[in-house]
């Protein structure tokens, strides 16, 4: 392995390329070709970093559970270190924010024409505060990336979105800080725990893994973890952010909100909340699933009826990230796997969507079902393309989304099969809605006469749309090459939870056996 | 009823009867000539706990110099009595709130004072049980300038900024 | 021979004498006023603690709260003066132009 | 080798896909039929290594990598040849070749790029097929019977102008998805209990264990796997996309929609015969289902007036048939029906396609009349063909549907044996129908013009008799081999009570039977030694095979009666067909005249498509659009999330208001203060 | 006493800066009319001077007359202050010049409250406490008054006038009950009376207790006693808010902190609970009623109001973590607060003050440099990594759910989100609302701009590499508590 600290160069890179844009004179937006062209040089030369940290990577089981660690002191007071690391995992989903970002930044080219500089530099700065997220190792290192994430991504959507632009900035920001906060509280709890235990500081996440945490005090640092978690997966009933986000956000701010951040919630259930608290985990799981199969099916149904397609794809991502925490609430290799696996498909094919439905609305400023039909009439190329996302975000076997959807199910259906027969209602309502918007956006004769003579796709777009169809195929006919390198990971994170959990060391372990919330409520140690 | 006592009550009547007077009635000139009597009596206090020198300050310069003052600008702002609800713009919900309030909370922090002092172990004993070791004007220079030196240094500051303040803030408006 | 506590309930009638003030009057002076009768309770209350503890700290705290009481007095004084400039009148609740 | 068999299909699906639209018809049509036969041609050597030899080792496997592998579950993209998916691939790029062939010239009046749209579907929709039958297990299976799902959406939308099209089309995805979601459930519990999907593996552990005879997990895997097949193939409840599927092109329903697609369900079963077979309540189940299917599809079909429709409900009453058959168990009757329906159900599309190619789209029967005349390439083969599904003895359909009711008959479900009977009369009644009223008696189309809603965009233009033209070359050519196909096919299951010796059956045999012991290492740790004894190779083929002679004579006595019977009733059906509606206008249906309210619930199908969208499809509409979206979601859940904020917000506006601006007002908030501490200091 | 403790060296920082006011004074009266003099320069080299005093009496727990210490803690606010002290300088050089404002009274009048201020933090008896708290609320006052041409101005320093008196009688009184019940000033003494007997059971000590509790609170703007500080930030100058708003809260913090975690820290039981409801009052209503407002300062004054409930949070915890916790967050609170103010102040105008929210609109496309300072500022402000605030933040919270204050961390950082919404509603005009007609500002002069940057500057170092200034936290409280 190479001697490069690759994981700080995949964070410091973009952050260099928005201090370069910061010193670019674009008063007028006369040098806006050349931003951009620096902004994606710089995203692309992270994706880069990312590709190298895959070849790099070592999936073998006796490989480090984690690798390309880094670790400095930062806050020697508080045993706060700057501590990085990825297992497979992270890997896997450090790679789908470089893949996407570039795209993103792609995607964009035409449709921002206002402040293009901030933009840019706000778009890298997200990208490193996302990676940051996924490879920190110390727990207050991971909070204040994922913080952090937060405001960058509020500019964007606050900026450059579209009329309820404001109202959807400060929802999203204010909803899913409210849950990140709890979550800050408990960090300190634990990290107090661990001073009281050993009388040293520290937040290092895999110190907080050995910690003998009393079942009491677990109840309420998993929820307070995993609300904000879910918060941002998002979850039902937590997920009302997320279709005025996705709806205001200008197409870049979508594609990243749902193909990296919504994997943010999931990846931090994976990561915190259930190895650093698996007794609570054990007992919350079946909340966690039912809420996770009510978003699925409920997700799908608003889905079908809305009548704006970023909408439409917003509760679409609702119903795809339910069967993302069903995965991680089955709490075992197979639904973990799907789970991440999931994860990464629905970053593909629904960034892919969200592009592709910016292409639309850069083109008739409108987002609404209605104003469409016909399409494939003029645009047949934007059609195909539409098309096979749309087969890859219904779980078509051979395309990403079915992969990751079996995998969830089967660990579910090991678990508990009653939630499965549930979820998989969302097989069939995906269809619905999906085909039914592809039926009226797509076909028919064209009936508005201002979709007439709309250009297919431009080159520029293909270079979005194309690779993005490519890899969603890919990661449907091989997904072994993705399964692979995390799966000791998840190995790894399911022994730790199972090794911890002598009530759920079966399938199908009734909830009730538990132990019952009220002995579990800490007393007297809340003022 | 020793003399002491008698004193205390006469001196502590004409307090009470003068700080109620500042307060009781409306005409501001009054008010400050009510309060000189009251600290005229608040100096037969003192004199009777055997602090010679706070009373003779509390005449010459409280009430000398300090009341003057108010009554300079009282006669100078020739505001004789409270003007009416005029300039009164708060909502007609909180004009007689505050007063009210403030009257009912008066009477129970009276209560809470003397329910609290009849508490408090040590006050039955009378103020001058103890000889006093120091009280004389020597004394309390000595003391003054040397333990109290470096506060009575900063109230050289203090002053100062009341100075500059006033200043600052009574002159005539800039011509700008 | 008469009590502390004589002396301080005195002080407690006056302390809260001078608070009832700043709420009972309508005028600003006689507010300040107020504020220097319950400086006063409070010097009554130095110098009888400092009475029965024997020494003179309590009357040279009090020669603190006139000194304190003074620079009050002016500095509010001149900003009656400053209000009045403004708006002709000494009116506490003509002076809410701040608010909410 | 194996897998050329679909990556041919595959190949010229991206060619066409990539570049089809800037090659000329005949490169594009000529490539995906040249594909296609290739495919044919590969498919036909490896059935011979197939054949050559032993009968119990008869398996070819194909490994092209591992697709998901996650903990302990792995599976496989695996490939095998066995002889049931022998007749699957024989069957696919036989007749897929000949509807390709037949296609380049009916397809012809597309445009350049339109042309090649068509036929990339169609390749990828092979290709899906074969993957299909050849998928070594479940998963792989499912694939191909999710893409084949797929392409049917593409083709039954392939007119996409069209709203009634578009609509089909997510109708039959949408209904099929819901037959997938039991699929998946199924293939979930099967991994829970199997352990694998393999079929081999699956066939391996059940042979073990007894048949259910309660309701057990085996019987619940079965079920959903069967709730599967009732989507993909057009059986109660979910075969109402398929009537609505003839929206699209007429090769893609000869091909898709009648011949290869729709009997996968009957070939899942088949695949998984030892497994359905310990299931012996599912069993009961698919074979009621399959005969109320059958019976109630045709009598559907004996009203409907679109030429295309007709053929659909005959096809769903057809399915119906091979359900039934496997059903009894009668495994290889099932496969033996869908393998001569296909050629003759085929012939019968396309000969229906000519027809309507020739009439510029006209596909209303009433509209049609004394065709035969002026098509009689198309009305001999067609008329071939209604022989063949009418049951008419010596043809195709005769050895298959009798094959299948003796079976029924014999296993004892006579009362199933006597609906099947009739269905068996109204089949031949509404082909007849349809024959008479298409080739038959006075030309109505004349004076009809074309109606322009039931016009295919394709196939604009005027609807003059003169410019009648008979099939094309390609078109006929195609007509003429299934015609053949569809007398012939019949005689590879000659049974033996007519001195055959059912060939077929006997090929299929060991498909329908647990594996032996796998020569090539194929069943996982565990697996092995669980099925030995059931794996005497050839056992029960041989036993079908040498019945005892006594039993043998009765059999067969039995057989020919029933024979006699069903050959009857289809000469019957043939001629109150002929009676009822030769001298008629088309327009007073004779049961229309007698019976009224019947006629009118069989023209529109039961109301069927009614009832779901009342029961079903509008209530989660509603419930989505004003319960959950207008209500819980933007009321409940953001109008918590929003009155949270305006709680705050009104809280904020209040609390202000304490700030009055009065001096006195703040000391006063000063003073309480005070006094609060104080009293909580005192009097606490 | 000895004569020993008569030793300068405690005092030698406050010399300097009362040296400075002085000359500053001088110069002023020498001054001809219309000449101009740079003396904001001579408040730059006294408080340089203080600095370096401060710096290097570091780690000497020197000690002067007995009541003026300058342990670890007391420089490191007074170098906090000093601080505060020098932006306050830079950002005024502009208004001054641009309000007409008496340049002399001003950085004289601020000096002298920083010498009240520094003297607050370093002072060890109460008598000194309330001298240096009158000291420096006097001058408070004036200058909050010191527009005098603008009526709001009068009006705001007269009813922080009046409540301050108001609140430092209770103080005092308080003060006298301390006197009569430990017979001393003298923290240490009447630290070592109440810790030698149980006090807990006698009113008297109780009452003196809660005033005391009072009159801190009062400066520090808890609720209820927070009433005064909306309107005299709004009514202020800019520049002087700015400095108020963290001098004054930092100067009360640190005495508040000083007299309850030593002389009174044996009641801890007494006091925490009274504390704990004006805590959590103080950060919920801050926020709160700070969503409504519209005016920049008034919204800013609420901001304080809720980041004084939090320094509250810190003294609450009272331990070493707390401790450190509050001077992190006072330096912390104080380099952001003065950037943000600083903005305000750059961008009034002789006429008005510009500070309505919507005189923000649209200032990223006219003012980009100064919008995305004012965000760093804001951000700050809501506890966003990787700024100050957020570390300030999380170390206040450390330090409470160490100490098992669960729910107060909790309602802390609820109510942070909701100062977020307002501190957006900011960053919305200014980012996502245009306007055509933008009151313009006067001409910015380059040191005033260098002065937000330095302060955006330091926001950062303290939320990025917040290591070096988080020990000297640490070693400031090791000393004296």
């Amino acid at each position: 392995m190479t001697g490069l600290p690759l994981l700080t160069l995949s964070i410091v890179l973009p952050v260099l390329g928005a201090l370069a844009l910061v010193f670019v004179p674009n008063r007028d937006g006369a040098k806006d070709g050349l931003v951009r062209w620096v902004a994606l040089g710089a995203s692309l030369a992270t994706f880069l970093v990312t590709v190298l940290l895959w070849v790099g990577f070592d999936a073998s089981e006796a490989a480090p559970a984690f690798q390309f660690v880094e670790r400095t002191t930062w806050m020697p007071a508080f045993g706060v270190d700057y501590y990085l690391g990825v297992d497979g995992i992270a890997l896997m989903l450090m790679v789908l924010t470089g893949f996407l970002t570039p795209i993103a930044l792609l995607a964009s080219w035409e449709g921002i024409h206002k402040k293009v500089k901030e933009f840019s530099i706000f778009m890298l700065l997200l990208e490193a505060a996302m990676l940051g997220v996924f490879c920190a190792l110390d727990v207050f290192l991971f909070y204040v990336f994922w913080d952090f994430v937060l405001v960058p991504m509020y500019f964007l959507i606050g900026v450059w979105g579209y009329d309820r632009r404001i109202y959807a900035a400060i929802k999203f920001i204010l909803y899913t800080m409210a849950g990140s906060v709890l979550m800050l509280v408990a960090i300190i709890g634990v990290a107090w725990l661990h001073y009281t235990a050993t009388g040293t500081w520290s937040f290092d996440l895999f110190r907080f893994y050995d910690l003998e945490i009393p079942a009491g005090m677990q109840y309420w640092f998993f929820l307070a973890f995993t609300v904000a978690f879910i918060i941002k997966v998002p979850l039902f009933p937590f997920h009302t952010w997320l279709p005025d986000a996705h709806v205001e956000a200008p197409t870049a701010g979508s594609v990243i909100l749902a193909g990296v951040m919504l994997k943010m919630g999931a990846y931090g259930l994976v990561r915190f909340s259930f190895p650093l608290f698996p007794e609570a985990a054990a007992y919350f799981a079946p909340v966690l699933a039912t809420l996770s199969v009510i978003a699925i099916v409920y997700g799908a149904l608003v889905a079908m009826v809305q009548p704006d397609m970023k909408k439409l794809v917003a509760y679409s991502s609702v119903s795809h990230m339910g069967f993302v925490v069903l995965g991680i609430a089955a709490m075992n290799v197979n639904g973990m796997q799907g789970a991440v696996f999931q994860m990464l498909a629905h970053g593909i094919s629904t960034g892919a969507l969200f592009c592709l439905v910016g292409m639309l609305s850069d083109r008739r400023h409108t987002r609404l079902i209605a104003e469409f039909g016909g399409l494939k009439h003029v645009m047949p190329r934007l059609t195909a393309a539409f098309l096979v996302i749309t087969l890859a975000s219904v779980g078509l076997p051979g395309l990403n989304g079915f992969v990751g959807e079996f995998l969830i199910m089967l660990g579910a259906f090991r678990w508990d099969p009653r939630f499965v027969v549930v979820a998989g209602l969302g097989v069939i309502l995906s269809a619905v809605y999906m085909l039914w918007m592809v039926q009226r956006v797509y076909y028919g004769e064209v009936t508005n006469d201002e979709n007439k003579g709309l250009p297919d796709l431009s080159v520029r777009e293909w270079a979005v749309i194309g690779p993005l169809c490519a890899l969603a195929i890919v990661m449907g006919v091989y997904p072994n090459a993705f399964l692979k390198p995390m799966e000791p990971a998840v190995a790894r994170i399911v022994e730790r939870v199972e090794a911890r959990q002598p009530v759920r060391a079966d399938a199908g372990a009734p909830p009730s056996a538990a132990p019952t919330a009220a002995s579990a409520l800490p007393t007297g140690s809340v003022r | 009823m020793g003399s002491d006592q008698l004193l205390f009550y006469a001196f502590g009547a004409v307090a009470l009867a003068g700080s109620v007077l500042v307060i009781g009635q409306r005409n501001p000139v009054y008010s400050v000539l009510a309060i000189i009597v009251s600290f005229f009596g608040l100096s037969g206090l003192y004199v009777l706990l055997e602090a010679p020198f706070v009373a003779v300050v509390q005449i010459i310069i409280y009430a000398g110099a300090i009341m003057v003052l108010f009554l300079f600008v009282v006669m100078l702002l020739n505001v004789p009595r409270e003007d009416a609800a005029e300039w009164d713009r708060t909502h007609p919900l909180y004009r007689s709130g505050p007063m009210r309030a403030g009257a009912v909370l008066a009477v129970l922090l009276i209560g809470q004072l003397v329910w609290a002092l009849s508490r408090t172990p040590g006050m039955a004993g009378g103020v001058a049980d103890q000889p006093a070791t120091a009280s004389s004007v020597a004394d309390v220079g000595r003391v003054l300038f040397t333990d109290y030196m470096f506060a009575f240094e900063v109230t050289s500051i203090l002053i100062i900024a009341a100075m500059v303040g006033a200043v600052v803030l009574a002159r005539k408006h800039d011509e700008s | 021979m008469i009590p502390l506590s004589y002396y301080l309930v005195l002080s407690g009638l006056l302390f809260t004498i001078g608070t009832a003030g700043v709420f009972l009057r309508k005028n600003l002076i006689t507010m300040l006023l107020s504020v220097e009768i319950m400086l006063n309770a409070v010097n009554l209350a130095f110098v009888a603690f400092g009475r029965t503890f024997g020494t003179v700290d309590g009357q040279i705290l009090t020669f603190f709260v006139m000194t304190v009481a003074a620079a009050e007095a002016a500095v509010g004084l001149a900003l009656v003066i400053g209000l009045f400039r403004h708006r002709e009148s000494l009116n506490p609740d003509a002076f809410t132009s701040l608010r909410w | 080798m194996l897998s050329l068999i679909p990556l041919l299909p595959f190949l010229g699906f991206l060619v066409n896909a990539s570049v089809g639209r800037r090659l000329t018809k005949s490169v594009s049509g000529g490539l995906a039929s040249a594909v296609m036969v290739a495919s044919f041609l590969v498919s036909i050597i490896q059935v011979w290594t197939l054949a050559g030899r032993d009968p119990a080792a008869r398996v070819i496997d194909e490994t092209v990598f591992t697709w998901i592998a996650s903990g302990t579950f792995s599976v496989d993209l695996a490939f095998r040849l066995d002889p049931l998916s022998a007749v699957m691939i024989l069957v696919v790029t036989g007749i897929g070749s000949l509807i390709h062939i037949y296609s380049t010239a009916y397809m012809h009046e597309e445009t350049d790029s339109e042309f090649a749209r068509y036929f990339s579907y169609l390749n990828l929709f092979v290709f899906f097929m074969l993957l299909l039958v050849l998928g070594a297990n479940v998963l792989v299976m499912f694939v191909g019977w999710e893409g084949v799902g797929l392409c049917s959406y593409l083709l039954i939308g392939y007119y996409f102008s069209k709203q009634s099209a578009s609509d089909a089309a997510k109708k039959a995805f949408v209904v099929n998805r819901i037959g997938d979601y039991a699929f998946i459930l199924g293939t979930l519990l099967t991994v829970v209990t199997v352990g694998s999907l393999d079929f081999r593996d699956i066939a391996t552990y059940v042979a073990a264990l007894p048949p259910e005879t309660t309701f057990g997990v085996l019987s619940l895997i079965t079920l959903l796997l069967f709730i599967g097949a009732t989507g993909k193939s057009a059986q109660i409840p979910l075969y109402t996309w398929l009537p609505d599927a003839m929206e699209g092109p007429t090769p893609v329903s000869a091909l898709i929609h009648a011949a290869t697609m729709v009997t996968a369900g009957v070939y899942m079963i088949g695949r998984n015969a030892v497994l359905f077979e310990h299931a012996p309540i599912t069993l009961v189940i698919v074979a009621v289902v399959g005969t109320a299917t059958a019976l109630m599809a045709g009598t559907i079909g004996l009203v409907q007036n679109d030429i295309k429709r007709v053929l659909a409900y005959s096809t769903v009453s057809q399915l119906g048939y091979m359900f039934l058959a496997m059903g009894v168990g009668a495994f290889g009757a099932g496969i033996f029906h869908l393998y001569t329906h296909a050629f003759f159900k085929a012939l019968l599309f396309l000969g229906s396609g000519a027809v309507i190619h020739a009439l510029h789209g006209e596909q209303d029967i009433r509209h049609m009349g004394g065709l035969k005349t002026h098509l009689p390439i198309t009305f001999w083969t067609f008329l071939i063909g209604s022989l063949a599904i009418a049951g008419v003895p010596g043809l195709a359909g005769f050895f298959s549907k009798d094959e299948i009711l003796f079976e029924t008959f014999s296993h004892g479900y006579t009362w199933l044996w006597v609906v099947g009977v009739l269905t068996s009369l109204l089949t031949a009644t509404y082909m007849f129908r349809l024959v008479v009223l298409t080739f038959f008696g006075e030309e109505r189309f004349a004076a009809a013009p074309a109606h322009p809603g039931t016009s295919a965009p394709g196939h604009p233009g005027t609807n003059a008799p003169g410019h009648l033209h008979d099939a094309p070359p390609a078109m006929a050519v195609a007509l003429v081999a299934l015609a053949l196909g569809s007398v012939l096919a019949g005689y590879l299951g000659v049974p033996h009570a007519l001195g055959g010796h059912n060939q077929l059956g006997a090929w299929l045999a060991p498909s329908f039977a647990a594996p032996c012991a796998p020569a090539e290492a194929g069943a996982p740790a565990g697996l092995e030694g669980l099925a030995l004894e059931a794996c005497a190779p050839g056992e029960e083929a041989a036993a079908a095979g040498t019945p005892e002679a006594a039993d043998e004579a009765a059999k067969t006595r039995l057989e020919l009666t029933l024979m006699a019977v069903s050959s009857g009733i289809a000469v019957l059906g043939i001629w109150l067909a002929f009676a009822l509606y030769s001298r008629r206008r088309a327009d007073d249906d004779p049961l229309a005249a007698a019976a009224p309210g019947v006629h009118r619930v069989l023209l529109n199908k039961y109301y069927v498509d009614e009832l779901y969208d009342a029961a079903i499809v509008q209530p989660i509409k509603v419930l989505s659009q004003e319960g959950l979206w207008r209500g819980v979601d933007v009321k409940v859940v953001d109008g918590a999330v929003n009155g949270t904020g305006q709680i705050v917000g009104g809280l904020s506006a209040v609390l202000r208001l304490a700030q009055t601006g009065s001096v006195k007002a703040y000391a006063a908030s000063t003073f309480l203060g005070v006094v609060v501490i104080l009293a909580y200091y005192i009097w606490r | 006493m000895t004569m020993s403790t008569y030793s300068f060296d405690a005092v030698i920082p406050v010399l300097c800066v009362t040296l400075a006011a002085l000359v500053i004074m001088l110069a002023e009266a020498f001054r001809a009319k219309g000449e101009r003099m740079p003396i904001g320069g001579l408040a730059v080299i006294g408080l340089l001077g203080a600095g370096a005093a401060s710096v290097l009496l570091w780690n000497r727990n020197a000690a002067s007359f007995g009541v003026v210490t300058a342990d670890n803690y007391a420089l490191f606010v007074n170098l906090v202050l000093i601080g505060v002290g020098l932006f306050t300088v830079i950002f005024a050089s502009q208004t001054v010049e641009r309000d007409k404002l008496p340049a002399g009274e001003f950085y004289a009048l601020m000096l002298m409250s920083l010498v009240g201020m520094m003297l607050m933090a370093q002072a060890t008896d109460l008598l000194l406490v309330f001298l240096a708290l009158e000291t420096m609320s006097i001058a408070v006052y004036v200058l909050t008054g010191i527009d005098r041409n603008r009526a709001q101005s009068t009006e705001a320093a007269f009813k922080y006038f009046l409540l301050g008196a108001f609140a430092s009688s209770f103080f005092l009184y308080g003060i006298a009950f301390l006197y009569g019940v430990t017979g001393s000033t003298s923290l240490d003494r009447i630290g070592s009376v109440i810790a030698a007997q149980s006090m807990s059971n006698n009113p008297m000590i109780l009452l003196a207790v809660g005033l005391l509790l009072v009159g801190f609170a009062f400066k520090v703007a808890a609720v209820p006693f927070h009433m005064w500080s909306p309107d005299a930030y709004d009514g202020a100058p800019a520049v002087v808010t700015g400095f108020m708003s963290t001098g004054v809260k930092a100067a009360a913090i640190a005495a508040f902190a000083r007299v309850f975690l030593t002389a009174l820290e044996p009641m801890i039981a007494d006091w925490a609970p009274v504390l704990w409801v004006v805590a959590v009052a103080t950060m919920v209503l801050g926020t709160v009623v700070g969503v409504a407002q519209t005016s920049l300062k008034r919204m800013l004054a609420y901001s304080s109001i809720a980041h004084g409930g939090f320094l509250l949070v810190g003294l609450l915890a009272a331990s070493d973590v707390g401790k450190a916790g509050i001077l992190y967050y006072l330096a912390a609170y104080a380099v952001t607060n003065l950037g943000a103010f600083g903005v305000i102040a750059l961008l009034g105008s002789a006429d008005r003050p510009n500070d309505d929210l919507r005189d923000y609109a649209g200032l990223w496309y006219t003012h980009p440099a100064l919008a995305t300072l004012m965000t760093i500022c804001l951000l700050s402000l809501g506890g966003f990594p990787p700024t100050a605030g957020f570390i300030a933040k999380w170390y206040v919270l450390s330090a409470a759910v160490g100490e098992g204050y669960y729910w107060l961390a909790i309602i802390g950082v609820l109510s942070s989100v909701v100062s977020v919404f307002f501190y957006l509603r900011i960053v919305v005009m200014m980012y996502m609302s245009e306007r055509d007609a933008r009151p313009v500002p006067a001409p910015m002069t380059r040191m005033a701009l260098a002065g937000v940057g330095l302060s955006v500057a330091g926001i950062l170092y303290l939320g990025v590499l917040p290591a070096r200034v988080m020990d000297w936290a640490q070693a400031s409280i090791a000393t004296i508590f």
